[in-house]
């Protein structure tokens, strides 16, 4: 299989990342919120395979392996059971109504699009066209937690920032170095670990998972106005 | 190179130990050990790399320069004295029932492994191992800061968690692009990371991309340096979490995030050939400190206070290495030593303060020269010194940054002249009361152990006076390193 | 040696002359007032009575009170004899520019003040703040006029103003014109004249200078009516030897110094001559009109100034 | 060199004050730690003086400490302006030293007191050797925070800490301006010593900027109209012996500073007519306003404080009119005004230190600083008010004594002035001396309230009734300045021909032979046709008429009758009835009230009758319009623009997720920007990398940025 058509592939794959992003962005329920969530794990999975197939480094092989359990199983189950424990279903409606929201991440896309031109131009590597879309998909998720108001949806919303980093990193670079991709799923599930432990604490102390809740105990308001 | 091992290996050991001891106190007593230990390796390790200017450990993996080696030591030091010092705070926090024995478990394993994480971040020299270890430093915090399982410190936490994740991500991102653009020279592997290659290559990097990179790194590291409008998570971080870790937050791990950004700025200059990163490193310097300076004067919580006081001083550093000659790096690298001594030394008193009278609201606390002397003055001292007057070290500092300012672009030493008066204005306008006056009835007298702060901010006062030769010419190898891709050299030395 | 001989003398002239000064004023006025007066010694009989008699001071006066006549007394004597009457270049005429001599008199004045304030009555504080007060309006004017004539002379020595003046072929010079006026209107407020303040009223309330003294009896008192004496006299001599010298002696030889001594007399009887007819035709001013009224000598003097830098500054 | 130099003795004097500061370390019992303060301060003192004198006889020299910045040890040296000053603060602190010794015995926490003040007396020693920018500053700021711990020294009043905060922004604020100026001085001369800042060069712009820095830098440390607000607060609160050595010296150091900076290190040779305008207008604001309020104060100390403003802008009529004369090339004029400056400035120090010890002295025995509280002490305290009197007939400028010379010295410069460019500022020299002129009456008055009220009358308060004479210490301590200014009073020729370095130093002129001309009895400052004055032969003569009068008159054994005083026939004088302090100077207050708009509030209580008047009670609150106008709006708007960015940190956790994502895209849209910029600028972006060292043309495009940045 030449590389045009690894690619062709790989190019295929980027619009479905940013189709996912924008999925997630316009998802209500927090179910599906966490089904696209899994897909986006399985396609990187499938990104990396392919890529590794098209350049051949068995590295990639290993993140391929690795991502698939940890972005495509390990992650999506442990919030599927933060879920069902904290019965969250149904987000509230979100900040902005969707199809606002929708228009901004349309803007967003073309804006990196637009910045990434000149890498374009001068990068030889197989799967640079895939930087932009990656680069949309970290804006696009930044937006979804900016406009989302439950803890577990910001949370998605890291996650899929992370996903996006990782489509960057295989898409466009043909992986970085197995250690730092090792350090850097490390640092993911920890993260993920430890957003666990925090559902419990917040929802035990503020019982409710609403963003605005926790806020009131920061908030220093002055009492001399 | 086994020094080198050691050092990292120190507190990674201590850390996993110190999850096992049960006894509080003889955790405390191992934690000042290890720190101890870690200090007494880190110095020799410094002058082994004195001698011989740049050490490469472990067939490239790290790489000490003199830039990195003295923020090893600084790190190493102030962590020694901040675990001495935590030793009667957390007791005291203890018997006042704000933490349970696991808890303080997870406290001093915890802040040992956060100064494992912070070592690997200035000794490592792969920019995507510096990435990951100042993750690592920042999960350690996080669980430090929610320490205390109020709602504020829980929702502290949370805030600082997403907020710098977020950050750390465009980081991450922002590495991605580096290597996306130096695989393209370097080959596809972990030399494509390591920065001295990258360093040696910069030339040759492709400036578009770096540019862009710089941007995601510079809003990523700049969210974990604290610079103004991502600063948000910093003061609540510091607020809510226990003094000791409050103290190491602004000392240590605000410089890490600030050594990765100069270390990423020296790529980009390199590549670019432009001072754009200066530029914006400037423009992001003057914004912090005005957005600290005026919000000192708003605070309520005193350890809110001095957190917003560093995230001045982030913003002058910031700008001083924005600016780029050699005198101004050199007096940036100076502050930032100065700073972390002298406000992990606030923090220090400010702790105490706050157990002697059993609060945190500036409104409450009173009279502390009175109750306590040797707490008033500690913290009127160091306020002094922060504010930057001699005979401390800052003073020097920032004299330094003004005349390097005015050499290189005038006009910015209007705003940086009032930004620093506002500052020190809404520093002084609170301390005054908490240290003057009488003290309230319901002060409680504690147990207070001073030595450290009196350590640090001894040592604040040296480069007031006389800055020690060796330490100077320390000094001077790192800013020539680092300006030596910088454009404009000249002034200083 | 003649010259201090003749120094001496003219510095006794002025003390002993200056009651009699006092006096013809106040004869002039009586005769404009159609009356006959005391005649001119009245003030000399006044100072030997008050001489012998005795000494009443209040019962909270304090070692200041009784000093300060004396003070009072000799730094108007000493300013006094600092000034020229007939012979212009005197060996102490060193000692005191016209700057240092209204110096000698704001000490005087100084010590005056704080005797009115010693005695805890509300008059003596009354008259101490009235007349620190407008002496403070009066000292920018005097110095404004004195500048304006130092100008000209590039000096403030008064012998060398005095001969600048003498030498200079009599022109109409309008600086000096103004720089005259406002020093009368100045001389007039310093000792206290109509229509400044009152010297012969007997109503405390509208009291400056009399009223600091008013405690005083027997010798002090007589020091302290002599010093005001001698300082109108002193003002009247200053005021010829700026505007009218003409006819001093540059040389002390008994010709010059007899013409000299007689022009001096006739100068003064014709200053104090206008002091008495300004004093029956004014009426006393309200006590918050006499800063306009300063402060209007102050704006003619520097008018002076204008004028020489704009009609004169060639010459 | 093998003799001891003068730089030797000023280096032993500082470090006679470090010791002093570190003597806590050492000595427990607070009676032995007062002791070894005063006396080693005395040394200290001593030191300076000898210093001082030995300098300004010719001795100079300087040398370097292993101090400082690592490529720049401490430059210290000792030149005749140099030494000028540390025999000023030698000869105030002296008597300060000695003072202390008795004032300080009842005080309870003595510690912080015996480390900071040694450390504020080396702060000023060492501003004034330092010999290059980085040891100023230092100095200078240790100077301020020294002074600052002593303001608040007594921190239980609330307004104590609100005068100690006020003080140390506006000190805070003047360090800064002050950097700034060296900043200019090192831009334009690469190099922090001051010989290197002396001989270099500098364009009319750079000059301009460091004096305007310099100016307003030192303007407010000294308290120039319209920056003085800070000094009437700080000044009162301080204790005695500290208010004494701020009024005293601290001030004199920013004119130090002044003459450093710009006569010495910007050089005579670059001034601008308008800069001694723009002194001269400062000058004469000052000194009219300063005496103006200060005659409306009732708080003694306050008063004092008012008057430092008045007498400092003497001091700048003087170096004023010398900066017109310099630009207009009139050198010997210029040295004159300059002399008569720096006397002002020394005779300042004398009479203000000495004031405000007797300030101290009836404020710790009557325990009020509210003249309306006082009256009648020279009966309780006559040591004190001789002491007393003899500062204020000084400060009014009346001979024989010290005042009088050197405002005689500023008349003479202004009168003998010579054309100068245009008549406009020809004209405007006589006004600024007319100026001086009622400055100093209206001192006079001032004075003669302040002496009159406290010293003289009836107590007003039983703690005047029992005020208390001071120990022999405290009056040792004011004895010596009182004789000194009698002293400079008397020989102001030896005085000046002391000082002629100085002139000969920043103007290459001398003084010497046109002040000798006529010996030491005559101070002739030109000719002596054209000015002399002779405190001697006036002293002798008073004394001799004087004499003469009193032998004439006082017969023997012929006791005084004391009886009532008169008051319109009512039998008993109280001391509600005499006048009050408001009320000496309620004409003041009316004829330039529309400088004062003093707020009056008259409360007259009667009884059925409207002639029945019960009582009345009268308040009277004159406004600092420079505090008023100035400071609060200033305040005001930073604390409004704080509240507007607190609100910014009053949002939830998405607010700031969003600020860093609209910080990226800033970022990044900045970024396409200057990179569709420099694609128009140089079009083939793509091959400037391609050449093999890509850093050469960044390195010489950025050089050249900033070039044309600088």
């Amino acid at each position: 299989m030449n590389g045009t058509l690894v690619q062709q592939l790989v190019d295929g794959l980027a619009a479905l990342m940013l189709l996912t992003s924008f999925a997630l962005l316009a998802q209500h329920r927090m179910i599906s919120v966490l089904h696209w969530f899994a897909g986006q794990g399985l396609l990187l999975a499938v990104t990396a395979a392919i890529v590794a197939y098209g350049t051949g480094s068995d590295e990639l092989y290993i993140s391929a392996i690795m991502t698939l359990l940890l972005k495509g199983l390990l992650l999506p189950w442990l919030l599927w059971r933060v879920i069902r424990q904290l019965q969250v279903h149904r987000e509230v409606e979100p900040l902005l109504n969707s199809s606002l929201t929708m228009l901004i991440a349309l803007g967003v896309t073309l804006f990196s699009f637009h910045m990434i031109q000149p890498i374009e131009k001068i990068s030889q590597l197989i799967t640079r066209d895939s930087m932009a879309i990656a680069t949309a998909c970290v804006l696009l998720g930044m937006l979804m937690m900016i406009t989302r108001r439950k803890a577990i949806t910001q949370v998605i919303g890291f996650l899929a920032v992370e996903n996006s980093l990782f489509f960057a990193a295989i898409g466009s670079t043909n992986g970085m170095p197995l250690v730092v991709e090792i350090g850097i799923a490390f640092d993911v599930l920890i993260a993920a670990l430890i957003f666990g432990l925090f559902f419990f604490q917040i929802r035990t102390t503020f019982d409710s998972l609403e963003v605005e809740a926790m806020n009131a105990h920061l908030i220093h308001k002055d009492d001399d106005e | 190179m086994n020094l080198f091992v050691a050092t990292l290996l120190a507190p990674l050991l201590g850390g996993v130990l110190l999850a096992v001891i049960k006894d509080p106190q003889r955790a405390a007593v191992f934690n000042i050990a290890t720190g101890i230990v870690t200090f007494a390796v880190s110095l020799l390790l410094a002058l082994e790399v004195l001698d011989t200017r740049a050490v490469d450990a472990m067939n490239g993996w790290f790489h000490l320069d003199a830039y990195n080696v003295f923020l090893v030591v600084l790190t190493t030091f102030v962590s020694m004295t901040t675990s001495i010092f935590s030793m009667p705070y957390m007791r005291h926090e203890l018997e006042t029932g704000r933490v349970d024995l696991p808890r303080l478990r997870l406290y001093h394993s915890m802040f040992q492994l956060f100064q494992f994480g912070m070592l690997l971040g200035f000794t490592t020299n792969n920019i995507g191992v510096l990435w990951v270890s100042l993750e690592l430093a920042t999960l350690a915090t996080v669980l430090l800061v929610s320490l205390y399982r109020t709602p504020a410190s829980i929702a502290a936490a949370w805030k600082y968690f997403i907020l710098c994740g977020m950050g750390i991500a465009l980081a991450l991102f922002g590495t991605v692009l580096v290597f996306f653009t130096s695989s393209a020279i370097l080959g596809h592997g972990n030399i494509a990371l390591s920065w001295t290659a990258l360093y040696a290559h910069a030339s040759e990097l492709d400036p578009a991309v770096m540019s862009i990179a710089f941007c995601f790194l510079m809003v990523g590291y700049g969210t974990k340096v604290g610079l103004a409008p991502m600063h948000a998570w910093l003061p609540d971080a510091h607020g809510e979490g226990p003094t000791p870790v409050s103290a190491v937050l602004s000392g240590l791990l605000l410089n890490l995030a600030l050594y990765a950004l100069v270390r990423c700025k020296m790529l980009v200059d390199g590549s670019t050939g432009t001072d754009m990163a200066g530029a914006i490193m400037m423009g992001f310097g003057l914004l912090s400190l005005f957005v600290a300076a005026l919000s000192l004067h708003r605070q309520r919580d005193i350890k809110r206070m001095f957190s917003f006081s560093s995230i001045e001083h982030m913003g002058l550093m910031t700008f001083a290495f924005g600016i780029g000659t050699q005198l101004s790096t050199f007096a940036a690298l100076l502050h930032m030593t100065v700073h972390s001594l002298v406000k992990s030394g606030i923090f220090f008193t400010a702790g105490h303060a706050a157990q002697a009278m059993g609060t945190q609201k500036m409104a409450e606390i009173r009279g502390l020269i009175q109750h306590q002397p040797g707490i008033g003055w500690g913290l009127l001292i160091g306020v002094a010194a922060i504010a930057g007057f001699p005979p401390f070290g800052i003073f020097t500092s920032e004299f330094l940054l003004f005349t390097a300012a005015l050499e290189s672009c005038a006009w910015t030493t209007l705003p940086l002249l009032l930004g620093l008066l506002i500052a020190m204005a809404g520093l002084f306008r609170f301390v005054q009361p908490m240290v003057y006056g009488e003290p309230p009835a319901t002060a409680t007298s504690v147990h207070v152990n001073m030595v450290p702060v009196y350590i640090h901010f001894g040592l604040a006062l040296l480069p007031g006076i006389a800055i020690p030769l060796f330490l100077a010419d320390w000094y001077q190898q790192a800013a020539t390193l680092i300006t030596m891709s910088a454009i404009a050299g000249g002034g200083g030395g | 040696m003649s010259s201090i001989l003749i120094q001496i003398i003219q510095a006794l002239l002025l003390l002993l002359l200056a009651p009699l000064a006092t006096g013809f004023v106040s004869t002039c006025k009586a005769r404009l007032q159609n009356r006959r007066g005391a005649g001119l010694l009245q003030p000399w009989r006044n100072l030997r009575k008050l001489f012998v008699k005795e000494v009443v001071i209040a019962s909270h006066a304090s070692w200041l009170f009784r000093t300060a006549p004396y003070v009072v007394f000799t730094a108007t004597a000493i300013a006094a004899s600092v000034v020229p009457a007939m012979l212009v270049d005197t060996p102490l005429s060193l000692t005191a520019d016209v700057i240092a001599l209204v110096a000698l008199l704001a000490l005087a004045r100084f010590f005056l003040a704080l005797a009115g304030m010693d005695i805890g009555t509300a008059f003596g504080g009354m008259g101490a703040s009235r007349e620190m007060t407008f002496a403070a309006l009066a000292e920018p004017a005097m110095l404004m006029s004195i500048f304006v004539l130092s100008l000209s002379a590039h000096s403030t020595n008064l012998t060398t103003m005095i001969t600048h003046t003498i030498h200079t072929s009599f022109a109409l010079h309008p600086s000096l014109a103004f720089a005259m006026v406002a020093m009368l209107m100045v001389a007039v407020a310093e000792n206290g004249r109509i229509p400044v303040d009152n010297p012969t009223t007997h109503l405390e309330l509208t009291m400056i200078h009399e009223a600091m003294i008013l405690e005083y009896s027997g010798r002090h008192l007589a020091l302290m009516e002599w010093a005001s004496m001698i300082k109108l006299m002193l003002f009247a001599t200053l005021i010829i030897d700026l505007f009218m010298p003409w006819g001093m002696a540059m040389q002390a030889t008994p010709a010059a110094l007899a013409i000299a001594l007689g022009l001096w007399l006739l100068k003064l009887a014709g200053l104090l001559l206008a002091l008495a007819l300004a004093e029956t035709a004014l009426a006393k001013l309200r006590l918050f009109e006499v800063p306009e009224y300063l402060s209007g000598a102050f704006i003619i003097a520097f008018l002076g100034l204008l004028s020489y830098y704009m009609l004169e500054a060639g010459v | 060199m093998n003799n001891i130099g003068a730089i030797d003795i000023a280096l032993a004097a500082s470090v006679t004050a470090i010791l002093a500061t570190c003597s806590p370390l050492v000595v427990r019992r607070q009676q032995h730690l007062r002791a070894i303060m005063c006396l080693l301060l005395a040394i200290t003192a001593a030191l300076a003086v000898a210093a001082g004198i030995s300098g300004l006889l010719g001795s100079h020299g300087q040398t370097t400490l292993p101090l400082g910045l690592p490529w720049m040890p401490m430059h210290v040296r000792i030149d005749a302006l140099a030494a000028f000053f540390l025999l000023l603060i030698g000869a105030l602190l002296l008597p300060a030293a000695i003072y202390s010794q008795g004032y300080l015995r009842h005080v309870k926490q003595l510690i912080p007191m015996v480390v900071f003040l040694p450390l504020f007396v080396l702060g000023m020693i060492g501003v004034v050797i330092s010999d290059d920018a980085y040891t100023f500053m230092l100095f200078w700021e240790v100077m301020s925070l020294a002074s600052y711990f002593l303001v608040t020294f007594d921190h239980h009043q609330a307004e104590n800490r609100k005068a100690g905060f006020i003080y140390l922004l506006m000190a805070h604020l003047a360090g800064l301006l002050i950097l700034g100026s060296f900043a200019v001085l090192y831009a334009a001369s690469g190099s922090l010593e001051f010989q290197a800042m002396r001989d270099a060069p500098l364009s009319p712009v750079w000059a301009t900027g460091a004096f305007l820095l310099a100016a307003f830098g030192f303007g407010t440390k000294a308290g120039v109209v319209p920056l003085h607000g800070w000094l009437p607060d700080a000044h009162p609160v301080a204790p005695g012996n500290i208010s004494a050595l701020m009024s005293g010296i601290m001030l004199k150091i920013a004119i130090f500073g002044f003459i450093r900076i710009i006569w010495d290190l910007i050089g005579a040779g670059d001034f601008q007519w308008w800069w001694g305008v723009l002194i001269l207008a400062a000058g004469s604001s000052s000194a009219i306003t300063g005496v103006l309020l200060a005659l409306q104060q009732s708080d003694l100390k306050r008063l004092l404080a008012y008057s430092s403003i008045e007498n400092i802008g003497i001091i700048l009529i003087g170096l004023g009119l010398a900066m017109l004369l310099a630009r207009y090339d009139q050198p010997a004029m210029a040295a004159l005004g300059l002399v008569a400056a720096l006397y002002h400035t020394i005779n300042h120090t004398l009479f203000k230190g000495l004031l405000f010890m007797g300030a101290g002295a009836v404020v710790h025995s009557t325990g009020t600083r509210n003249m309306e509280a006082m009256g009648g002490l020279i009966h309780r305290m006559p040591w004190t008010a001789a002491l007393f009197l003899v500062a204020c007939v000084s400060i009014s400028a009346l001979p024989p004594f010290n005042g009088f010379v050197s405002e005689w010295l500023t008349f003479q410069t202004a009168l003998l002035a010579p054309q100068l460019g245009s008549a406009m500022l020809t004209a405007m020299v006589p006004f600024s001396a007319a100026m001086l002129a009622l400055a100093g009456a209206l001192a006079a008055a001032c004075f003669v309230k302040a002496f009159g009220v406290v010293f003289l009358g009836l107590p007003r308060s039983d703690m005047a009734i029992h005020a208390h004479e001071i120990d022999h210490w405290m009056k040792a301590g004011m004895i010596i300045p009182a004789l000194l200014c009698l002293l400079l009073g008397l020989l102001p020729v030896s005085i000046i021909e002391l000082l002629d370095g100085i002139p000969q130093l920043l103007l290459h002129v001398s003084l010497t032979e046109s002040v000798q001309t006529h010996g030491w009895l005559w101070l002739t400052p030109v000719h002596a046709s054209q000015a002399s004055y002779s405190a001697p032969v006036a002293l002798t003569g008073m004394l001799i008429i004087g004499g003469a009068a009193f032998l004439f008159l006082h017969p023997k054994g012929h006791a005084v009758r004391r009886s009532t005083a008169w008051s319109c026939g009512t039998p008993e004088t109280n001391n509600r009835m005499q006048y009050s302090a408001s009320s000496f100077s309620q004409p003041m207050r009316r004829i330039f009230s529309a400088i004062y708009q003093p707020e009056e509030q008259l409360h007259t209580e009667r009884r059925a009758h409207p002639l029945l008047t019960t009582r009345v009670s009268y308040l009277v609150h004159v406004h600092d319009l420079a505090v008023d106008k100035l400071y609060q709006p200033i305040a005001n708007y930073v604390l409004l623009q704080a509240k507007r960015l607190d609100r910014r940190h009053q949002q939830d956790i998405r607010s700031y997720l969003a600020y860093t994502f609209y910080t990226i895209l800033f970022l990044l849209a900045l970024l396409s920007v200057q990179q569709s910029a420099m694609e128009q600028r140089n079009q083939p972006a793509a091959t400037s990398q391609s050449q093999p060292p890509a850093t050469l043309p960044g390195l010489t495009s950025g050089q050249t940025g900033t070039e044309v940045r600088r």
